[in-house]
Formats: C-alpha cells, sequence, structure tokens
C-alpha cells in the first residue's frame, strides 16, 4: 500500500506532519494531553480541540533537524486564535535560537479566528515578527500550502514572508478569499462559486507562474516530503538587506504593469507565452514545471 | 345512427387551433416574440398540457412564456408532466391557471407545492412513477399540448434531443397521434441534424429559444464529499451483496452511498477477483464515478435514461459501452431505460430517508411532495419477468422459500447511515408518509418502496438479508439489528438478532472479514473530480461548480 | 455544549499504554485522546458534545465499546462536533489501537 | 481630526511638511531637533497593492538615506479600513505586497530606526497588518478604531446570536472592536485620550520608549500584565523551551 499517493489535501495536521518528517523523528511541544484548549471558544459555546488546531514540534527529515508547525483546516478553517497563534510564534523563537536546519510551516488557514478576533490578529502579527527574527537569526523558513483553507489571510501575508513557498495545485494563497469579495463587491467581481475561476487566481499554479511559490509539486505527501528535502539542500532566500529588498519593490512593481487589467489567471498564462493556455489546468505539476522552465530558458 | 356521430373531433380541433395560430408562424417556425400569443391561440381551457420537464432537461422558455399567457384565455389547465423543477412550473399554478396537475417528481419545487395544496388551490391527481405517468399518456391522459425542449431543429421540423432525450418520445409520441399539438422549443435551428430523433410530421411548431435550455447537473456525485462510513457501507455492499449473489445487471440510485460502491469497483472490488462477475450491465445515467470502473474494464454497457452534463464527449468515445447513434452521440429514453431497470436488472440499490419497522421506505417528509421518479419502478419486484438468472433465482429461493413452482425474485436494496445529519435517525416506527398523507388529503401514504419488495439493507453496522427472514418478527428484529443506536436499533431483542446472525440472516462487517478501519477514502479510485477527469484521459468537462483546481 | 463523565467497568488494557489522539474536531467528527489512567478495571471517559440531548445515545455507544476492547485503565477524552455513533465508534477503535502503540 | 490639524498637533505647525496625496500620507517632521519620517495611511484607505508598495518605498527611502548616519525614527499613521478587496488584486498577490511592507519595516528597526505606529481613524485587519501593527509601539489617536471585524457580522459568520456576542465582549477583550481592548491585550502601547496634551512631548517620551523596547515584541508579555491576555505569552514561552 505504501506505494500509493497520500492525498496531501486530505490529510489530516498530524497525517502531514507524519508524512513530511522521517519515520519517528517527531516530537511534540504543547501536546494534546496538556489541553491548551482555547478558552474563548468555550465561553461561545464552540468545540474546542485539544492542540486548538495546530501541531507544533520538532523532528527530522533526511536525517536533519527541523522544527514543525502544522495547521489543522478542518478544525475551524485553521484559523488563528491565541493559543493557536502562540504555538507557532513560540516555535519561530525556539527556531532563532536552537537554529535547526529549517521551519516547516504546514499553513492551512482562512486567516484570524473570528471568535477572538482580536487575540487572532495579533498573534499573526507576533508570528510575522517571530518569523523575521529567526530569518535573521539564520533559519530559512519554508511554507507548505496544499490544504482546503489554503493560505489566506493573515497566514497568507506570513506565507508570504517565507524563504520557500511549496505549493500543489490544488493550494490556494491570497487574502481576502473569494467569497468576502463577492459578499462585499457582488458577484460580478468574484464569482466564488466559479471554482475554476477561484483556482485560476488563488491557486498554486497560478503562484508557480508569478514566482510566489517556488516549488509546485502534485498533491502527494510524498512530493511535499521530497520538496523539502530538496529545499532543505538548497532554497531561496527571502530578501532582506536593503539592495534586496529595493529589488523586490522594482520586481512587485514590474509585475502589476506587466499585468495591467489582469483579473483571470488565464491571461497570465498567455502573457507568459505558455503553449495551450486553456490546457494549463489539466497539466500534471512536472509539466507545467517543464513549461515554465522552458519559457524561462528561452527568455 | 352512427351517420350522426362524429369521429374526427380530435382532428377538427387540432385543425382549428392550428388555424388560430397560422398567422403567428411562417410554417412551423415561430420567432420567440410571438410565442406567448401562439400559446394563447393554441392552448383552450381544459387542455392538459405537458410543459416538458425532465430530471436534467427543461422547456424553460416555453414555460417562461406560459407564465406570461393571459390567464384570461389560458386556463383550467391540467398539467401531466413527469418534473416540476422550474419555478415557473408551480407560478402559472399560483396564476390561478392550473387546476389539477398529475406528476412524477417535484424535486425543488416540493415546499412551495405542498403549500399551494394545503391552501386548496390545487388538486393532484396523483404522484405517479414514470412509467405509471408515461403509460397513462396512451390511456387517460395525453396532452392535448406538449412543449418540450430539443437541441437542435432543421428547416423540416425534425428534431435533434441529443445525448438528453429523456422524456421527450413518449411525450411527443402519445400528443401528436391523438390530435394534439406538438410544440418544441430549440437551441438552434440548423440545415442539417445531426441524426433525426423526431421525425417532422410529429412536430408542429419549433421555436428558437433566445437562451440554451437548461441542464442540470443531477447526477454528478463529487468523491471528495463521500465519507468513510459511506466507503464502509460500500464494502458492506460489494462482499455482503453483489458478490454473494453474483449480481451483473442493475441500476444505482444518485446517493453518495452508491458512488462509493461504483469508486470501490476498480479497487475494493478488484482486490475480491470480482471484475467480470458483477456489475457489468447497467440501467444507469453516465454518472461521473462510474469513470473509474468503465476504465477498468469493470462495465460491458450503460443504457442510460437521461445523460449528465460534461460526460458527452466520455460517452462518445466509449461506444462499446454506451448507446450511440451514427452520429456518434449518445440516446437516451427514460421510458426505455425505466423499462429495462423493472424488467431486465437484478438488482436496485439506493437510499432513502426513512424505513419502518416492515422494511416500507419514503423518502417524503413533512412539508414536502417531492414524489419518487424511478425508483418505485427500479424498486420493484417485476411480476411479469419470465427470464432467469443466477441472482434472480437465488433470491427467489431465499425468498419464496419451498413452493411447487420455481420462481426469481428481484433484489432490491436500501443503503443508508442509521443516523442521517442533524441525528435524525434513518429508522422509524412511523414513517412521515402517514401525517403528509393526511394533511395534502391523498389516498395513499406516499411510499417509495414496499416492504414486501424490500430484500436488503445495508447500514454501518451491517447487511440485513430481509429476504431471508420467515416471518414478520424475525423481519423486524433483523431491520432492528442493523439499525444501531437509533430508538429503534436499541429497542432489538438482543438474543434475536444473534440469532440472526449464526444463520447469516444479519451479517456485520466482522462477519463479512470487513474490518472498520480500512474502511478509508484512499479505497475510493477516485477521490475527488479532478482524479475523475484524469481517468477519463481528459475527456470529461465537469461543470464549473465542481472544480476545485 | 454538553458535558459529562462516565466511569464503565472493563477488561484491563495490560501492557502499558501510550498517549493517542484520533479524530479532527470538526462539523460531524470528534477527537478521541486516550492516556492512561489510574484503576485497571475501569475506563474513565469524558465527553464534550456540541450535540445537546444525545446522552443516551453516548453511554449505548460507550459501554459497547468498553465491551469490546480491554478499556480497563485508560482515560478517555472526547471532543465532538455532532458526529454520528458510527463515526464515534471508528475513533473510538482507531484511537484505541494507536495507544497499543503497534501500526494497524 | 482634519488633515491639516492632525501633524500641526503632533508636531507645531510649521515644523512638518507632511504632504497627502490621497491615501497616502508622508513627508519629514521634527520633534524639538530630531527629525523623524512620518509614512502611512489616510482617509480610511482600503490598501492595495499601490499604496502599499508606496509605504514599502518610502521606508525603504527613509532606511538608504540615513544609512551611515543617524536613523530618524519613522512614525507611521494607520488610518485603514483594510486591505481593498478585488479580485485583481487577490491575482496580483496583495498578500505578497503587504509581507514585503512587513520585511521593509522590519529592515527598518533592524537598521537602527525607532518605529511608532499612530491609528487615526480606523485600524482594520489586513490594512493594520502590514504595517501599523509591526512597529515597536501603537499609540491609539482620541476616538481611535481598532477592528477585525464588527459584531453584527461576526455574528452572521458565527452563527453566534448577537446579543450574546455584546454581553460577552463587556467581559473579553478578545473579539470585539475597540482600541481599549488592544491595549488590554497589549497591542497598543497607549491611548491618548484627549486632544488637549501636550502631543509633540507625549510623542518624543513614545519614541524613546520604542526605542527601549526595539526588536523585542513586549506585546503578549503586556497583555497578559494588563489582564487582557492570559495564554499568548504562556504557551508561546512553553513551546519556545525558553
Amino acid at each position: 500500500m505504501n506505494s500509493r499517493r497520500i492525498s496531501y489535501f486530505e490529510a489530516s495536521a498530524r497525517a502531514r506532519v507524519a508524512a513530511l518528517a522521517d519515520a519517528g523523528s517527531f516530537r511534540e511541544y504543547c501536546p494534546p494531553a496538556e489541553r491548551r484548549t482555547s478558552p474563548h471558544l468555550a465561553r461561545l459555546d464552540a468545540p474546542v480541540a485539544f492542540d486548538d488546531g495546530v501541531v507544533v514540534g520538532s523532528a527530522t527529515v533526511d536525517g536533519r533537524p527541523v522544527l514543525i508547525a502544522a495547521q489543522e483546516g478542518r478544525f475551524n478553517g485553521g484559523a488563528v486564535g491565541e493559543v493557536h497563534g502562540a504555538k507557532i510564534r513560540g516555535l519561530l523563537e525556539r527556531a532563532a535560537r536552537e537554529k535547526p536546519a529549517a521551519v516547516l510551516l504546514l499553513v492551512d488557514s482562512g486567516g484570524v479566528r473570528l471568535h477572538e478576533a482580536n487575540a487572532g490578529l495579533i498573534a499573526i502579527s507576533e508570528i510575522m515578527r517571530a518569523l523575521m527574527a529567526a530569518q535573521a537569526a539564520g533559519v530559512p523558513v519554508f511554507a507548505f500550502v496544499g490544504g482546503s483553507c489554503g493560505a489566506f489571510g493573515g497566514m497568507g501575508i506570513v506565507t508570504r514572508l517565507c524563504d520557500e513557498v511549496i505549493m500543489s495545485e490544488e493550494g490556494r494563497l491570497g487574502l481576502s478569499g473569494p467569497e468576502v469579495i463577492e459578499t462585499v463587491k457582488g458577484v460580478g467581481e468574484f464569482d466564488s462559486r466559479d471554482r475554476a475561476l477561484v483556482w485560476r487566481v488563488t491557486g498554486g499554479k497560478l503562484r508557480r507562474a508569478l514566482g510566489e511559490a517556488t516549488r509546485l509539486v502534485d498533491d502527494d505527501a510524498r512530493d511535499f516530503r521530497a520538496a523539502a528535502i530538496a529545499a532543505l539542500s538548497n532554497h531561496r532566500r527571502a530578501p532582506a538587506d536593503l539592495a534586496d529588498l529595493k529589488a523586490a519593490q522594482a520586481a512587485l512593481a514590474r509585475r502589476r504593469s506587466a499585468h495591467p487589467e489582469t483579473r483571470d489567471g488565464l491571461e497570465v498564462w498567455r502573457a507568459l507565452g505558455l503553449p495551450q493556455p486553456e490546457a494549463v489546468p489539466m497539466l500534471s505539476s512536472d509539466a507545467f514545471n517543464r513549461q515554465l522552465h522552458e519559457l524561462s530558458a528561452e527568455a | 345512427m352512427s351517420a350522426s356521430h362524429q369521429w374526427n373531433t380530435l382532428q377538427q380541433s387540432r385543425m382549428r387551433r392550428l388555424e388560430r395560430a397560422a398567422a403567428l408562424a411562417q410554417g412551423k417556425r415561430v420567432e420567440a416574440e410571438r410565442i406567448v400569443a401562439l400559446l394563447e391561440a393554441i392552448i383552450e381551457p381544459g387542455d392538459r398540457v405537458c410543459i416538458e420537464g425532465n430530471n436534467q432537461k427543461q422547456a424553460d422558455f416555453l414555460a417562461r412564456a406560459m407564465v406570461q399567457t393571459d390567464p384570461a384565455r389560458v386556463r383550467e389547465l391540467h398539467l401531466v408532466q413527469s418534473v416540476l423543477s422550474l419555478p415557473e412550473h408551480v407560478d402559472i399554478i399560483e396564476r390561478g391557471q392550473v387546476s389539477r396537475i398529475d406528476f412524477s417528481f417535484s424535486g425543488p419545487q416540493s415546499g412551495r407545492l405542498a403549500r399551494l395544496v394545503e391552501s386548496g388551490r390545487i388538486t393532484i391527481g396523483a404522484i405517479h412513477t414514470y412509467l405509471e405517468l408515461f403509460g397513462r399518456y396512451f390511456v387517460d391522459l395525453t396532452p392535448h399540448v406538449a412543449l418540450v425542449a430539443a437541441q437542435k431543429a432543421d428547416r423540416q421540423g425534425n428534431l435533434y434531443t441529443g445525448p438528453n432525450t429523456e422524456d421527450t418520445p413518449a411525450i411527443v409520441e402519445a400528443t401528436a397521434f391523438k390530435g394534439g399539438i406538438v410544440i418544441a422549443q430549440v437551441n438552434e435551428i440548423v440545415d442539417t441534424l445531426p441524426r433525426v430523433d423526431i421525425p417532422a410530421d410529429w412536430v408542429d411548431f419549433t421555436v428558437p429559444a433566445p437562451t440554451p435550455h437548461y441542464v442540470e447537473p443531477l447526477f454528478t456525485r463529487d468523491p471528495a464529499l463521500i465519507t468513510e462510513t459511506q466507503v464502509l457501507t460500500a464494502m458492506i455492499a460489494i462482499k455482503g451483496l453483489y458478490a454473494e449473489y453474483g449480481i451483473t445487471r442493475l441500476n444505482h440510485g444518485i446517493g453518495f452511498d452508491t458512488a462509493a460502491i461504483e469508486l470501490l469497483l476498480p479497487t475494493y472490488a478488484t482486490e475480491l477477483g470480482l471484475r467480470g462477475k458483477i456489475c457489468t450491465h447497467w440501467a444507469l445515467n453516465p454518472h461521473p464515478t462510474l469513470i473509474p470502473a468503465i476504465e477498468a474494464g469493470f462495465v460491458q454497457s450503460v443504457h442510460s435514461f437521461g445523460s449528465e452534463v460534461g460526460m458527452e464527449k466520455y460517452v462518445a468515445a466509449r461506444p462499446d459501452i454506451f448507446f450511440i447513434g451514427a452520429d456518434g452521440s449518445m440516446r437516451s429514453n427514460r421510458a426505455f431505460s425505466q423499462a429495462a431497470g423493472h424488467y431486465a436488472c437484478d438488482l436496485f440499490i439506493g437510499s432513502t430517508l426513512q424505513i419502518d419497522l416492515h422494511g416500507n421506505s419514503s423518502t417524503a417528509t413533512r412539508g414536502r411532495i417531492a414524489g419518487f421518479g424511478g425508483a418505485p419502478n427500479m424498486g420493484a419486484d417485476a411480476r411479469g419477468r419470465r427470464h432467469a438468472s443466477p441472482a434472480w433465482l437465488k433470491a427467489g429461493r431465499e425468498g419464496r422459500g419451498d413452493i411447487p413452482m420455481p420462481r426469481g425474485q428481484k433484489l432490491v436494496a436500501q443503503v443508508v447511515e442509521t443516523f442521517r445529519e442533524h441525528m435524525e435517525p434513518a429508522f422509524v416506527e412511523r414513517l412521515d408518509a402517514w401525517d403528509l398523507a393526511e394533511s395534502a388529503g391523498m389516498d395513499l401514504p406516499p411510499v417509495m418502496i414496499y416492504s414486501e419488495d424490500l430484500t436488503h439493507i445495508i447500514t454501518e453496522e451491517g447487511i440485513a438479508h430481509l429476504v431471508r427472514c420467515r416471518s414478520p418478527e424475525e423481519r423486524e428484529q433483523a431491520i432492528r439489528g442493523v439499525a444501531g443506536y437509533t430508538p429503534v436499533g436499541m429497542g432489538r431483542d438482543k438474543r434475536a438478532v444473534e440469532n440472526l446472525r449464526d444463520r447469516g440472516i444479519v451479517q456485520r462487517p466482522e462477519d463479512l472479514g470487513i474490518d472498520p478501519r480500512q474502511a478509508t477514502r484512499d479505497l475510493l479510485a477516485a477521490r475527488n473530480v479532478k482524479d475523475l477527469v484524469h481517468a477519463s484521459g481528459g475527456l470529461y468537462d465537469p461543470p464549473k461548480k465542481f472544480r476545485n483546481w | 455544549m454538553e458535558r459529562f463523565e462516565i466511569t464503565l467497568p472493563a477488561r484491563a488494557a495490560g501492557a502499558a499504554r501510550q498517549t493517542a489522539l484520533a479524530g479532527v474536531v470538526s462539523s460531524g467528527n470528534l477527537e478521541v485522546l486516550v492516556e492512561a489512567g489510574q484503576d485497571p478495571a475501569t475506563c474513565a471517559i469524558e465527553v464534550n458534545t456540541s450535540a445537546h440531548g444525545f446522552r443516551e445515545i453516548w453511554e449505548a455507544v460507550l459501554a459497547d465499546f468498553a465491551e469490546r476492547y480491554p478499556a480497563g485503565g485508560l482515560r478517555i477524552a472526547i471532543n465532538d462536533a455532532g458526529a454520528t455513533p458510527a463515526v464515534v465508534s471508528l475513533r473510538l477503535s482507531q484511537a484505541f489501537e494507536d495507544s497499543t502503540g503497534e501500526d494497524s | 481630526m482634519s488633515d491639516a490639524t492632525l501633524f500641526d498637533a503632533l508636531f507645531g505647525a510649521g515644523r512638518h511638511e507632511v504632504v497627502i496625496d490621497g491615501h497616502f500620507v508622508c513627508g519629514p517632521a521634527r520633534l524639538d531637533d530630531t527629525p523623524v519620517a512620518v509614512i502611512g495611511t489616510w482617509d480610511t484607505a482600503a490598501v492595495d497593492g499601490n499604496l502599499a508598495l508606496a509605504i514599502a518605498g518610502e521606508v525603504l527611502r527613509v532606511v538608504e538615506a540615513d544609512a551611515g548616519g543617524t536613523p530618524r525614527p519613522i512614525v507611521f499613521i494607520a488610518d485603514t479600513q483594510g486591505q481593498a478587496l478585488s479580485r485583481r488584486e487577490e491575482l496580483l498577490g496583495l498578500n505578497g505586497c503587504f509581507a514585503h511592507v512587513a520585511r521593509c519595516v522590519d529592515l527598518a528597526r533592524r537598521s537602527g530606526h525607532a518605529t511608532l505606529t499612530l491609528i487615526h481613524g480606523e485600524a482594520v485587519s489586513g490594512g493594520f497588518l502590514a504595517f501599523g501593527m509591526l512597529a515597536d509601539r501603537v499609540v491609539a489617536l482620541p476616538d481611535a478604531q481598532v477592528r477585525v471585524m464588527d459584531l453584527r457580522a461576526m455574528s452572521r459568520v458565527t452563527k453566534i446570536e448577537l446579543e450574546r456576542l455584546q454581553t460577552l465582549a463587556k467581559a473579553s477583550p478578545v473579539f470585539a472592536p475597540g482600541a481599549d481592548n488592544y491595549w488590554r491585550m497589549g497591542a497598543v502601547s497607549t491611548l491618548w485620550e484627549s486632544t488637549g496634551g501636550d502631543w509633540p512631548a507625549m510623542l518624543t517620551a513614545e519614541l524613546a520608549a520604542a526605542r527601549q523596547v526595539a526588536g523585542q515584541d513586549v506585546r503578549a508579555r503586556t497583555g497578559a500584565e494588563r489582564g487582557g491576555r492570559g495564554l499568548a505569552d504562556i504557551v508561546a514561552r512553553e513551546v519556545a523551551g525558553a
């Protein structure tokens, strides 16, 4: 049965950690038995989880020490509350001190948990600072996005702070979810029920094509692990000094002018010169990566 | 005496109607903006009218036109159609233009319809099965006017209904040959049709609709939504029923439970060595979840009631499996497929909302008059059947016991979870159908499958071989035995159920060698719609709402 | 939320148990945490559920579990978001099996 | 407070050249003899990619200009209704623009610039997260609003009755809008409650306090001390193992 694909999209946070880490190497901090549940959910009479929807701990990946946080998208949409956020922040602070080979953030979150919205918003800001402090201490942080909630809201920002962003096509990355935009701005702005459009605007292939995702893999936890191992040996570094950030600023401005009216990923495929823009959604990640590589080789 | 009798009043009525309409059409062709006037010219008070509403294809433009007719002229109608699914079907009743309806299924409009019945604004003749209603088209409910939908017409008025032929042949044949008028809305008028599904001399008028007729993707079940419990019940069904009886000819309902079975054929059933031994011949719409089983070589033939949105190219590319015309596209036919399901299949398996202690099942609940469509024909022993098959004979031996005249029996199974959402028990002492019949003044409680026809119940607790029960008491305990923690289940006589287990009448998963913990979604041959597309070699083109990539 | 505790007689679990967690708290699902408890002759179970008024059903499901598995000496805690008895039974057996430390 | 008077009140008339350009505000100012850079959003801006890049660009200009000299304090002005809601902005990766702004603020901090945010008007979720909340200190001016979502919308999404939320909001600062709630939780350092004070002196004191904590994130600890956030600090320290 080992040859069977393990759908990362469907796997629980714990199953993802198990699939990414070397067998038996994971040690959890603040494990469920400690019952660090959310007092705020309880006060609102909502169900709580023993791990508050995030698993944090240490492990090895291909023998290299890492710290891992994995959000459980099925518990309240992976949303960040006080305890949940504090666990991720604490892990990043541990990283700055212990200097593992990397921190792996398995993001699966719609952003702030509304039941404790203020605590969640602040927690995300604390995660952002702790993440950049870990990077400043020389520890790279890799984000993995391929769950049903994607990486949205503040966790969409956190994801883009990471040195590497590894996504599957099923993964989505953005700030405001399509449902929110549709509710406020109307269905003409964003039809959230047009699922194919949603993925063309936020999905893994678009993010890879725009260079936001550094690696695109198929929806298989074993592929995510392979990407993690590859990133551990050779990874992109997030821009950090003045020169880097000036270059990043120029690149972001260039992107806006390169796609002046674009509102659909299809136009991005066309603008990039992919041979069959309409066929892109059905390409395997390998085939898509190959096409992108060929384009960049031509350019 | 006979000389004074008029034998052609229907024809004369038809001629009068056509004369009134002549100025509004150019030959058979009617422009969209004149359709309301045409309907007013043709329809007479008291007419039986069919506004073609199928499971999928809808004569939606003509339905909208009906709602714009003058209620003083178009009134006292008797609607005779299988499905009331568009809001306009009920709007026209609310406008007071309809006095009576005979139908089979009302799906999304069932709540509104129930309110109209309760307030006495409409009389329901009966809620039929499909075959029953089609039968009555040819006996006492022949439409005076049929408003149908086709994909294309040519200039002579021949129609191409394409993959979604569904009810059209039955409606048009009854109407055209009994002095009625047939009006067809079409998506386009072309010079040459791919094939002729309805000949022009059965059609009086064609009208190009401003927008293509609506088709609902009713049979698409996203594998991503199949639960572990449904995988478990599917394993029980395959091992405890399909393999046990060697079922090759069958029909499936449209629920997730049966979609799970379809998706376990290439995996679990193959591992059990069942390829070629079960599930080879189907009366079934082209379910996308059947693609992996077809690709795995499980399936030899599928005849369809209708089609399914997005399956056109796939179906056309598998002519050995589906019924494909000389033009290369599928032809469906609800009447024939229903007859096939009733007479030529050994098993019907579907789902229900409620089952009582006798095994009567119903999807009717308070405040909704939905009807059952085809399930009662599929889910009934065909008394007229005269050909044998091993599955049919085995069920007959078990069900009829030691009677001198050998006869088979159809296998009819219901697969349910003991609790539905919101912890509503699927097993009840008394069906809601009784209350519904009372409040709606119906002669019969709306039962989908009667106790005497039901041979098996499958739940996550196991399978109850009702066909093997020797007394009503045994039957009741067998039902309680798979009813889990519902009040009905908790009320079981434990010893009696254990006795039934010993006799193989109730089988738990472990009795079948199934470990519930092995029932994971990993067993599904496709876990999402994208997997289905890949399995089809890119031929399946799913509707937008089912995409997540 | 409704909360209650049940202590059931059960066969002793035998070998030392490790903490195990099965399931996720999401609509129609639950998490089951199995830990070592005090009394080897009983299984202590704490239930937190979002579905009110089903205590009788819980007791029946849990009693069947305690009868079926050697759950004596275990402490079990459940966070439930409206799972059906079928899902509850499945998670209980998954968590129990994981607590033995063997790969199932 | 109107456009012109805010910066007069903060720095004194004639002591700043802050320019308001639509929703973007920036310019030099002085506190006593200390030059200060003012950068921020204005008029309840919906922060889109262009505005985010304008803020980031200005931060980078300040850092570059001061390289090798004395890093100026940066005073951020936050007045935002949140992120712009648009399909195009999502497609182009607005979250990435916000991450870029955050990195620029972090660069400023690491380069020795004291950072302080003044909430003027509204500070709502994403628009606030990108830069305002990353400063070493945050001051809420009188009448400032801080929130993620109003209670009515929250009630709709969580399906918890509005009245219940209103009652619970009185006892807990964790979900209801309000600068005072953010103060209790440690994310707002100081509430300026009246317009009458000596703002230039107060601002000078805040910048000094910001320098004190530069590089440390003291919000969870402060939130615990103020009784607004009981678990964040404890749990983070437990996981950090420190």
